[in-house]
Formats: structure tokens, C-alpha cells, sequence
């Protein structure tokens, strides 16, 4: 087990910390895909599992993501815990089938009797200057789809925590890393737990608005209310961790209080995550919002190029322009 | 992983004629056309052809229970017995199988409850039996996918130290899915205990054979993954088995996966909701009718002395007996609760769906 | 082209019209798949295509989905116009790769210089009885796709003149088709124009609720406007037959009349099409809404199995019951 | 298609020894291990060693300028330029290419504008040139995605009559994927005039050959497939060459794909962000530096008196040129219009990318 004192670790450090435990602790555990072995993933993830553990607990696959998928389906019928990577969400999509119609509904199909414990690790979403279809955003398409886990951390406890919780659950979890964050420090001691799956977590308290954040929008929401300060206006910042299952209860309650909400993400407005959001939010307080719940999130266009990304991007710039539109004196 | 060897291996192409232990006059192969196989014991022989008997009563029973209306679909493997049958009887109990929705004789073959096993084409629940008692994986619908289970399930097996192999069924159509291949490269370089049986009917619904390959035989595919391949004759069961024991023994071996192609024919419909007049000739199915394995198999062992009045009789009576069951089993109408619908969706409990769960129960109480 | 006096025609028969008639005057439209040839397709929307124009016009391709829809790109590129199927839903997801990062995106990373002048049928949504895998709504991963057309049409005249356009449009369209109405018949006159892509259509007018619905559901959405006549509650239902792009303007208009909808589809609710419709119509209608929009829909579970799928479906009985939940006196 | 004759092929297995025509030492391969090939002219061969040295000076300057910063990645193709060039000199300009991202070379050589061709790369568009003029299609980051539209581009142009073909490059880790296999099966059947270079450059990122593939050599799958393969020396412009040539010719002509591997290797990292330290060794790289593709083809010409010092100055000259306008291209700092990123998302216009664009241009006006 790793542990440590509090000192200041990098998201992808703690997400190693929390492989490396899993492993030691579960004989079970099992890690595999592309470039995972020597070369310890393209983010550095899986920096050192193989040189410990050896190549049976870690190993490089072939370069085929159905394969991947579908190979950890029947490890884990075995009754292992594979933990795959897919290597940036775009390259998640050959293994969609496998993904929606074999992981998500494998346990349902067999009336509970084959559970398939596995975690999907896919480094997500943009900020980081990636090249064509390395940036991604892919949330939506697994949150829509039964059967599924979604999680995405914010930060570097969280990521541990999540992990470990990923790899123990007997429900399959995709588990989404926000690329932009591997290398953002926090202050941990490890092994550390933090709320479990399906747990929302008010990260900044506020009164006025309420800003609905996960993974690499966590940080964007927060400087937004650090700015918002000099403005005076109070916003509480939600990091949602856990997509599916969705926390109506700590979102459903801070909306009550705020009136106000927004959901922020980089992925595409139409159909994106944000809808739900703003949807289900809408459907159960509508009589305690006092505007419409705004999606601050990507245009609806494909992720751009590393020069133009900046513009596609919500800023708290953005954010607070956004905020600036509602009527603030009605209903 | 480190278990694959570095060495590469050397294997050549399987022969162009496929291979038969029994031709289809029902006489034995002479040796050395046998490509160093022999034929199954007699009483092997026996078996094959009395579980294929039993088997194709049976289909020949839910095909009947479909036209009836008592279930939803129902993909007929007639014709197909040597294949399901052979790769059947030379699993043991400790192998797991990984079948398509063609291959529900396998599954009653290999002991699951015709009623369990018709939930799915009944319309009841997706899949009906509990896969790790019968160690028989659910029935893939999205073509090809299974063979990866198939590869995964084995590799953990290997890895855990455990001495068994696993059997995936591979339609001619599903073989040009990107997973066949996926699955045979990764069962290749992780040296998996997979045996491939390549259900070789000639037909993917309407599309022929001619319009997925240009390759000589699909086993020919084998070599480009460093795989040993074989090219059987699919409506012999005795050639069938034999290569299948041989795969499945190299396999628990810990010595890798085998391709089998088993070239055999579609013979009903695909599903009952399939029309082959628009297709196929009547004379085109007559040709392989006449090729029937059953038959085949039935000749070879009265030249043998070795099929008594008896064993016609007690064959005839498992087979009325399988098929009597079964229409009871179907004629029930089951009583299902549609709050299972929420029961399954997850191990962990979601509060969403139990507020889905009492919604629906609200409206039944209505 | 198909003329006909008016007549009652089913969907499959209108569309395979609409097929013959664009392959008659189009000479690079080209129609492949899974049993489209002979067979005419599971469905027989392209019964007799490959009789009447021959194997270079019409013909059956090697079983597998990515694989049509990556050389129906390099189709499009060289200047021909690819028509191609996946026989269900859940049989588009092996192609799921080519077409996010591909036919989406084609166009826009080659700066407009490549367009795909393609489309992708897809036998769509459940309601007959398919067993595992054959009646998923899968169009809520399309719809959050920049760069894809979603389109799904309600009735024969419509599906008629939405695969014209379909196949002339220069963009790449995915082309929904509700497997429960192919054998609904309408009186209809070939060849028909009706309104174009990205138009939603008011199908019936009504003054209290406005019921959004598209493809299958919009025949239970009238009904349920039907059944509500007793009750004195009239209902607006407005088809959207176009989800993508998405008709703001007039379901704006008949919710501003209204002031209370509910949008109505067989897909899961998480993340459903649901959701961007509440979300967008809440965002811009927020001032004149009397009530939340709601979502009636399937339940976050996979499709069920024939026997269950009367639960699963959206019925007039539970569409009139929900509306009933709203606080009709409020605010 | 009814284009598919119906008669199966009899196509061989690949020669295990990688087929080349000039040895590492430069000399001359004699006749009888040619396989039936022959040498090039000389004056090709100096052409491919002309275009192969100013490549090599190109790759280099680019990953300078990478280095510097100037560019977002790059993947190098040095070591790979008797595969590259060697493929694009035997395409016609009427001929498509269906580049990966590694074949940046390759474009260079085929005319793309080196400042149109590194738009990508330095990350102001997804792709900067006009796939339609230089016939030579955006270059694919989805593993072997692209090498279905190359058949499709190549079964469109045989559908029109027009006598085409169509290459390209997939590497030996993608040849893993689905995709490889599905579009080697559509050409097969459909016998597309497209060409599959596979450059087995020996890794994928970090992960080795001998984890991608258990077979003898990728040229193997041919058979698989019916389509004739070659394994050939990738490091032999000479081979690379005569083999396309024939391979080209052979799909103009209406005669189906073929499979052809080139054996190299990848001298650089995988981009400048990758640290090849951590999976292979400096003498690893070392011994293949000295199978060097220019330098074996320098000592051929030199032996055969057939590179003048003009020749070479010339050679040098075009390079510095070549390297020098790129540089140039790349200090500039191109004036990106965010705008654009509306224009080209669909051909048709929408009202709600409309919105978006004007809330986006009133933000920068802000
Ligand atoms: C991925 C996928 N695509 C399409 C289908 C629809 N489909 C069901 S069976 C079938 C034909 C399969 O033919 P084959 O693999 O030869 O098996 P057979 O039915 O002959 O046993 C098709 C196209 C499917 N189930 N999965
Ligand atoms: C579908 C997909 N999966 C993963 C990746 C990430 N990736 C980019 S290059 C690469 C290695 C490719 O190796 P190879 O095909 O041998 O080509 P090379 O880079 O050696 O030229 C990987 C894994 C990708 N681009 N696409
Ligand atoms: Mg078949
Ligand atoms: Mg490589």
C-alpha cells in the first residue's frame, strides 16, 4: 500500500499510487493495452506497474481497442479485474460495440448472474494541445448508456479514491481522466478516501449561482468564482465526480438555495452532458430557478486544432459573460 | 504478456480439400487421405450420432414451435449437427463455450434447460441459463463479438494456471467482421487456449459465401496469425470431432489456439422471418440435403454392425422425450415481472432506477 | 421517378421509391449493405433495387459495418453518392469510429475542400418485438456529433422526400427509419416534396401542451392528443423529423403558445435527445414556461426483451399521466 | 458487385527472406534470389536516392523546427525513406494516396507545399491542403481508418471505369486493428485497385513487433484474403520500388490489391514526445542506422559510377532549398481566423452555428 504523508502529487501520480495498490492488494487485477509495459502509458500512468509487478499483471496489447475491450469482457467473466486504457477517447470508439453492447449490458442480459468488474481508463477531453482527435470529449455517449458507471475526477485525491473504488466495484466503470489535469498538484496523503461513486461534492460555497462542473472544468469553475468575488457575486462551485449515477440530492440542494445554475464543459453543446444537467435539474426544482440553467460548454463543432483551441475552451471570461445575460431582476 | 513464446511458429497452410474421416457415402476415408487423423472409436462415433439425432429432433421441434407463434425467432442449425455436435463432444465439462444465436444445440447438447435455454428467442428475458454453471457464455448477437470473450476468458484461465481451453462458434459472415480478426491476432500473440470453429454454412442471411472472401477457404486466414488452421469437411462429424479434440487438447496444453473451418450448409431459413426463395434454389438445398451428416454418419455405422433396433429406439425415444419437454416448456405461458426490468441494470443499487422502479409500479397499480 | 396517383403507401414502400428514384436520376448514387442485394434488405426497403439497376448500382458487401461505412467515405471522396445500411441500431456501433471521426469530420478538417455526400440508413428504435440488440434508439450518440445531419422521419410521405434530400445534400446524413412504422400506410402522392431538413412540422394544433415527438413516437403522440380531446385538453404535437439540425423556431413558437411540452422518445433518458430538447427549449423559452418540460421516455435500462417491451415504450396512458403531475394552476 | 470475377485465386505465400535487390552493402542482389524482379534503371535509382536525400534533409529540418517549438508534434519517417519514397515514385500523379500521419515525406515528395503540409502539425488546421489537387488524402490519426477509403476511393474509381489505383500506408501496429483486416477483405472480394503499403517499422509507439503479430511476417495475411502479398526489404528503395511497380500495374490493369510489407524500422522516436529510452536500446538503434536506405543506395550509384559531384550538389542544393522554405513557412506565424472554425463544419448553413459564430465574434469584440 502506498503510503505517504501529505506532500504535493500530480493527478497522474495518485492514479499510479492507487494501480500500484490495487494490484498489490488484489491478485485479481490484471492492467493491459497500448503502450502500457515498459513505456508506462503515453501520461506516464502506468509509470513502473510492469517493472513490479511483472508481465503477467501488466502488459502491452496488440493495437486494437475492440480487442481490448472485448478480451477484459471475458477476463472478467474469469472472475479477474482488468483495468484497460484506451489511449485518448477518440481511439475508445473502435470498441464502442463492445463497450455498449456487451459491457453495459452483460449483467442485465444474464439476470445478475455475470458481473464484469472492469474499468475503462480513457485520458479525456482537451486543453492540452493535442492534435486532431486527441481531444475528444466522449462523456455523453457512455453516460447515455445503461449499464455504464461514469466517473471523472477533478483532482489528485479524488482520482485515487475513484480509482480504487473503480477497480473494486462489480459494476464496469468508465473511468475518464482529464488530460489537462495529470500534471496539477494537491497536497494528499496517501492512501486517502474521498465520497464515493454517485457523489457530488460542493468544492466552493456560494449564494448567488451555482456552477455545475466535472474533470477539467472543476478548475475553470473555480477561478470563475474567484473572480466572480470582486464582482460580489457569491457562486458555489459543484464538481459532479461522478456522472452516472448522477447526485440530484447535492446538486438538487445547492440549486434550491442558489436559483441560478450553469453546467460547464468542454465537450459539444448539442446532446452533451450538459443537457441532462440542465434537463433533469430544470424538471425537478423548476419552481426554485429563477432563469434557465445556461450551458457554458464547447461550440458544436469538432474539437480544433491546437492554435484555435483557446477559442472553443469555456473561460471564466465566458462564464461570467454568460452569467451577465440572465435577468437578475425578473421573475 | 511474457507467457507468449518469442519463437515464431511454423505452420503451414491447411489442405484445399477439406478433410473427412467419412465420405459421404458413409465409407471411411482410406488413411492416407485422412491428413494424420484417425477415426473416433466406434463408440464415439456412437455418441456424435446420437446426440445429433437427438439435436435435430429437436431443432426440427422449436422451428415448429416458431412457426406456431410460441416464439419470437428461432435460428435452425439443421444441417449443421457435425459441427455443433463434433466441437460439442470433444469439449469437457471444464471448457467454456462462447456460441452464437445459431448454435442453441450446442447448448442443449451441452445440458442446459431447453426452457432456460428458448428465454431469449421466447421473448422472456435476453438470456436464460446461469453461464458460469453451464460454463457456456450467452448467445452473441452482435456477430463476432464473442470470440474476444472467448480470447479473454481463456488468457485469464491460462494466467490463474488453470488447464482449460475455450470454444467460440464463427459464422462465414462474422468471420469479415473486424473482431474475427482482432480475436484470432490477439489469441496468436497471447498464445490463448481458443479454439475458432469457423461455421462455414455458406450463407450470412441472403449473402453468399463468394461475396465475403476471395480467399481460398476461410482457414486459410490462420497463417496470418501465426495459428495452426484446419479445413474440415462440417458435415462429418467423426472429422470434426477429431480435429477438435486435437485443437482443444493442444490448447489445454498451454501449445495456443487452432482455426477450425467447418464447411457446411444453412439449410432452413436463417430465421423464420427470413424468405431464402429470394436468394436460393430449391435444387441448391436439395444437393446439400443429400450431404446430410446425419445420414452420413447413420451409414458408416450400420456398415459397422454397430447401430442396433435398440439404439434406434432409445435414440428416438430421448429425442421425442427432449422435444415433448420442450413444448411443454413453451407452451407455459411464464409469468415475468417487469420490475426485474431495474433488477440487473447494475450490482451496485441507483437511486434513479429504483425512482424508475416505482414510477412503473405505480402505473401497474393504477 | 416514381408517379403515382395518391394511394395509400407504407414507409418501406416509400422509401424504396425514394431509392429507386434517386439511383434512376442520379448515376453516382450507389446502394450497399448487409442484404440489400437479392434479398432486398431484412426490412425490403431495397426490394428490386438490384434487379431493376444491376450489381454496380446495388449490391450486397462483406459482412461488416466499419468496413462500409470506411469505403463509402472513400466512395464520397472520389464523387459518388454511397447509400449504404446497417441493418439495426446496435449494428452501427462497429462503424461508430468511422463515422465520428470520419464522415463527421471529413469536411471540416479538410477546410471544406472534401465534402461526403453520403448517407447512413439505419433501421431504427424497437416496438416489434426484436430480440437482444435489435431495437436500440441510438440517436442521441449522432445528434451529439458535429458534423453529422440526423434525420428520422414520422410517415411515408416524409420518408420519401427526407431520403431525396438525404442523398442531394452535400453534407453526410444519418438516416433513421422506425422499424415499428415501416408497414404504416398513408395516402400519398409520388413523387412528394415535403418540408425540408431541419424543419419540425405542428402535425396537430392544440392550445394547452405541446407534445415534441419524432419517429415512433409521434403516432402516440397524437393518439395521446386523441385521447385527450375527452379530458378538454388540448394538445399541440409537433414531429421534429429533423434532430439534427434542430428546428428552434417552431417548436419555440408552439411552446411560447402553450407554455408547457413534453418531449416524447423511445431512447433511455439519460443523455437522451430528451434532454437537448428540454435543455434548449428551456434556455430559450424560460420566461414563457408554466411548468418544467418534461421527458417521457424509456428508463435508463437496456431495451427489453419482447415480452417487457410494453413497459419499456412510451404509452398515451403514461403521457397523459405525467401531464398530469404538472401544477396546472401554478405559478 | 458483379465486378468480382468468380474464379478463386491462386496466390502463394510470401518468400520468408524479405525480398531485396541491392544488399546492405550496396551490391547488387544476384538474379536468382531477385524472385523475379529486376533491378530499376539507373536512372530510377538515382531519381529514388535524389528524392530520398532531400526527404531525409526535409524530416530532419522538421524535427528541428519541432525541437524548437515551432511545431506542436511530428512524427518522423527517418530510416523509412526507401518505403515512402519508394512507393510514391511508383504512383502515378492520376494515382491516390491514403496517408497516415508518419507519411509526411511522402506528401513532401508528391508536391503538397511543405507550408500546407505542416498546417497540422504546427496545429493551425486539422489539414492544410487540397486533398483533391495532390490526389493525396488527409493524413489519418485513426489507426488504419484510412485504409478504407482507399479502397473505397479505388472500387468508385473501377465503378466508373476510370483505370486508377490507389495506395496506402498502414503500419505494423495497425495492422492490428479491425479495420486493416476489413479493408484487406473488401478489396479481396471487390478487387479494389488499391494498394496496402505496410510499413513494419517495428514498433507501435513503444510496443514491439513481436507483441502485434505471432506470425512469420504481416505479408502472410495475404493468402487470408486472396490477394497476392509481398514481404519485402523496406530499407531496399530498389525492392520497394520494383515491387510497387509491379503491384501498381497489376491494379490499373483490373487484376485486385495487393499486400506489400516493407521491413524497416524507426530510427527517431515516435514523436518528439515520446522517450524511446524507456523501451529500446542505443544499440538496437545503432544496428539498424547502418542498414541505412540512402547510404545502400549511395554506395550502388557510387559503384556504378553513377553520382557525379553535380549530381550531389545538386542533391544538397534542392535540400537546403526544401529545408530552408520550410523553415521560413514555419516562422511565420500564420493569422488564424477563429471564425473559421464555423465555416466548414457542414456544407449546408446552420442557424445555430450561425449563433454561435456571432456570440464568439461579439466575445472577441468584447
Ligand atoms: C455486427 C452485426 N451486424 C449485423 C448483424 C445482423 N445479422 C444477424 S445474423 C447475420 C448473418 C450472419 O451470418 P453468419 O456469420 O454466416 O452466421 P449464420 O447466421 O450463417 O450462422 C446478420 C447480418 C449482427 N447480428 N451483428
Ligand atoms: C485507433 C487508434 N488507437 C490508438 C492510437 C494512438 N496511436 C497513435 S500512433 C500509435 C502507434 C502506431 O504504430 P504503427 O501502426 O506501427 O505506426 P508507426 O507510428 O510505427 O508509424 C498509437 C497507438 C491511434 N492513433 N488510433
Ligand atoms: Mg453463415
Ligand atoms: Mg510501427
Amino acid at each position: 500500500m502506498t503510503t505517504t504523508e501529505a506532500k504535493p502529487i500530480t493527478m497522474a501520480a495518485a492514479l499510479n499510487a492507487a494501480l500500484r495498490d490495487a494490484i498489490a492488494e488484489d491478485p485479481t487485477v490484471v492492467v493491459y493495452g497500448e503502450d502500457v509495459g515498459p513505456l508506462g502509458g503515453v501520461f506516464r500512468v502506468t509509470d513502473g506497474l510492469q517493472a513490479e509487478f511483472g508481465e503477467n499483471r501488466v502488459w502491452d496489447s496488440p493495437l486494437a481497442e475492440s480487442g481490448i475491450v472485448g478480451t477484459a469482457v471475458g477476463m472478467a467473466m474469469y472472475g479477474m479485474r482488468p483495468v484497460v486504457e484506451m489511449q485518448f477517447d477518440a481511439f475508445s470508439y473502435p470498441a464502442f460495440e463492445q463497450i455498449v453492447s456487451h459491457v453495459a449490458k452483460m449483467h442485465n442480459r444474464t439476470k445478475g448472474r455475470v458481473a464484469l468488474p472492469m474499468v475503462i481508463r480513457i485520458p479525456a477531453s482537451g486543453g492540452i494541445g493535442g492534435v486532431e482527435h486527441h481531444s475528444d470529449s466522449s462523456e455523453a455517449y457512455w453516460t447515455h448508456t445503461p449499464g455504464l458507471t461514469v466517473v471523472m475526477p477533478s483532482n489528485p485525491a479524488d482520482a485515487y479514491s475513484l480509482m480504487r473504488e473503480a477497480i473494486r466495484s462489480d459494476d464496469p466503470v468508465i473511468f475518464m481522466e482529464p488530460k489537462s489535469r495529470y500534471w496539477s498538484k494537491q497536497e494528499v496523503a496517501l492512501p486517502v478516501t474521498t465520497e464515493p461513486i454517485g457523489t457530488a461534492k460542493v468544492v466552493r460555497e456560494g449564494t448567488d449561482v451555482t456552477l455545475i462542473a466535472y474533470g477539467p472544468t472543476v478548475a475553470t469553475a473555480l477561478e470563475t468564482a474567484e473572480m466572480a468575488e470582486a464582482e460580489e457575486l457569491s457562486i458555489e462551485v459543484i464538481d459532479l465526480r461522478s456522472l452516472s449515477p448522477f447526485d440530484d440530492a447535492t446538486v438538487g440542494a445547492s440549486v434550491r438555495k442558489t436559483s441560478r445554475a450553469a453546467v460547464i464543459h468542454e465537450a459539444a453543446q448539442f446532446g452533451g452532458f450538459g443537457a441532462e444537467v440542465a434537463a433533469r435539474v430544470t424538471e425537478r426544482e423548476f419552481y426554485h430557478l429563477a432563469a434557465p440553467i445556461l450551458r457554458i460548454t464547447g461550440f458544436d463543432i469538432p474539437y480544433p486544432s491546437p492554435k484555435l483551441e483557446e477559442y472553443y475552451l469555456p473561460t471564466p471570461e465566458r462564464i461570467l459573460n454568460a452569467l451577465a445575460t440572465w435577468e437578475w431582476e425578473l421573475p | 504478456m511474457s507467457l507468449n513464446v518469442e519463437t515464431k511458429p511454423t505452420v503451414g497452410l491447411p489442405d484445399p480439400e477439406p478433410l473427412r474421416l467419412i465420405d459421404d457415402e458413409g465409407r471411411a476415408v482410406r488413411s492416407s487421405a485422412r491428413q494424420g487423423f484417425e477415426l473416433p472409436p466406434v463408440a464415439t462415433l456412437k455418441e456424435l450420432y446420437r446426440r445429433m439425432a437427438i439435436a435435430r429432433r429437436w431443432d426440427t421441434q422449436v422451428t415448429a414451435l416458431t412457426r406456431q407463434g410460441r416464439l419470437a425467432t428461432y435460428p435452425s442449425a439443421l444441417g449443421q449437427e457435425a459441427c455443433e455436435i463434433g466441437t460439442v463432444l470433444a469439449m469437457t465439462e471444464q471448457d467454456w463455450l462462447f456460441p452464437t444465436y445459431r448454435d442453441s444445440i450446442a447448448l442443449m447438447t451441452r445440458g442446459i434447460d431447453p426452457g432456460e435455454l428458448l428465454q431469449g428467442f421466447r421473448g422472456d428475458w435476453h438470456s436464460g441459463w446461469d453461464p458460469k454453471k453451464h460454463r457456456t457464455s450467452v448467445q452473441a448477437t452482435p456477430l463476432a463479438t464473442q470470440a474476444l470473450h472467448a480470447v479473454g476468458y481463456a488468457t485469464a484461465a491460462k494466467l490463474n494456471g488453470e488447464r482449460i481451453a475455450t470454444v467460440t462458434f464463427i459464422g462465414d459472415g462474422a468471420s469479415s467482421e473486424g473482431d474475427t480478426h482482432e480475436a484470432f491476432n490477439f489469441a496468436g500473440v497471447w498464445q490463448a487456449p481458443t479454439v475458432f470453429v469457423v461455421q462455414n454454412n455458406q450463407f450470412a442471411i441472403s449473402v453468399p459465401l463468394s461475396k465475403q472472401t476471395r480467399a481460398r477457404t476461410l482457414a486459410d486466414r490462420a497463417i496470418g496469425y501465426g495459428i495452426p488452421g484446419y479445413y474440415v469437411d462440417g458435415n462429418d462429424a467423426a472429422a470434426v470431432y477429431a480435429v477438435m479434440s486435437r485443437a482443444m487438447e493442444r490448447a489445454r496444453r498451454g501449445d495456443g489456439p487452432t482455426i477450425v473451418e467447418c464447411l457446411t450448409y444453412r439449410v432452413e431459413a436463417h430465421t423464420n422471418s427470413d424468405d431464402p426463395t429470394r436468394y436460393r434454389t430449391a435444387d441448391d438445398v436439395a444437393i446439400w440435403k443429400g450431404k446430410d451428416p446425419i445420414e452420413r454418419l447413420e451409414r458408416y455405422l450400420v456398415s459397422q454392425d454397430a447401430l442396433s433396433d435398440a439404439d434406434r429406439d432409445e435414440i428416438t425415444a430421448e429425442g421425442e422425450r427432449k422435444a415433448a419437454a420442450t413444448r411443454e416448456a413453451m407452451s407455459a405461458e411464464p409469468v415475468l415481472d417487469p420490475m426485474d426490468l431495474f433488477a440487473h441494470v447494475y450490482v451496485n443499487e441507483r437511486p434513479s432506477l429504483v425512482e424508475q422502479r416505482e414510477f412503473l409500479k405505480a402505473e401497474g397499480n393504477r
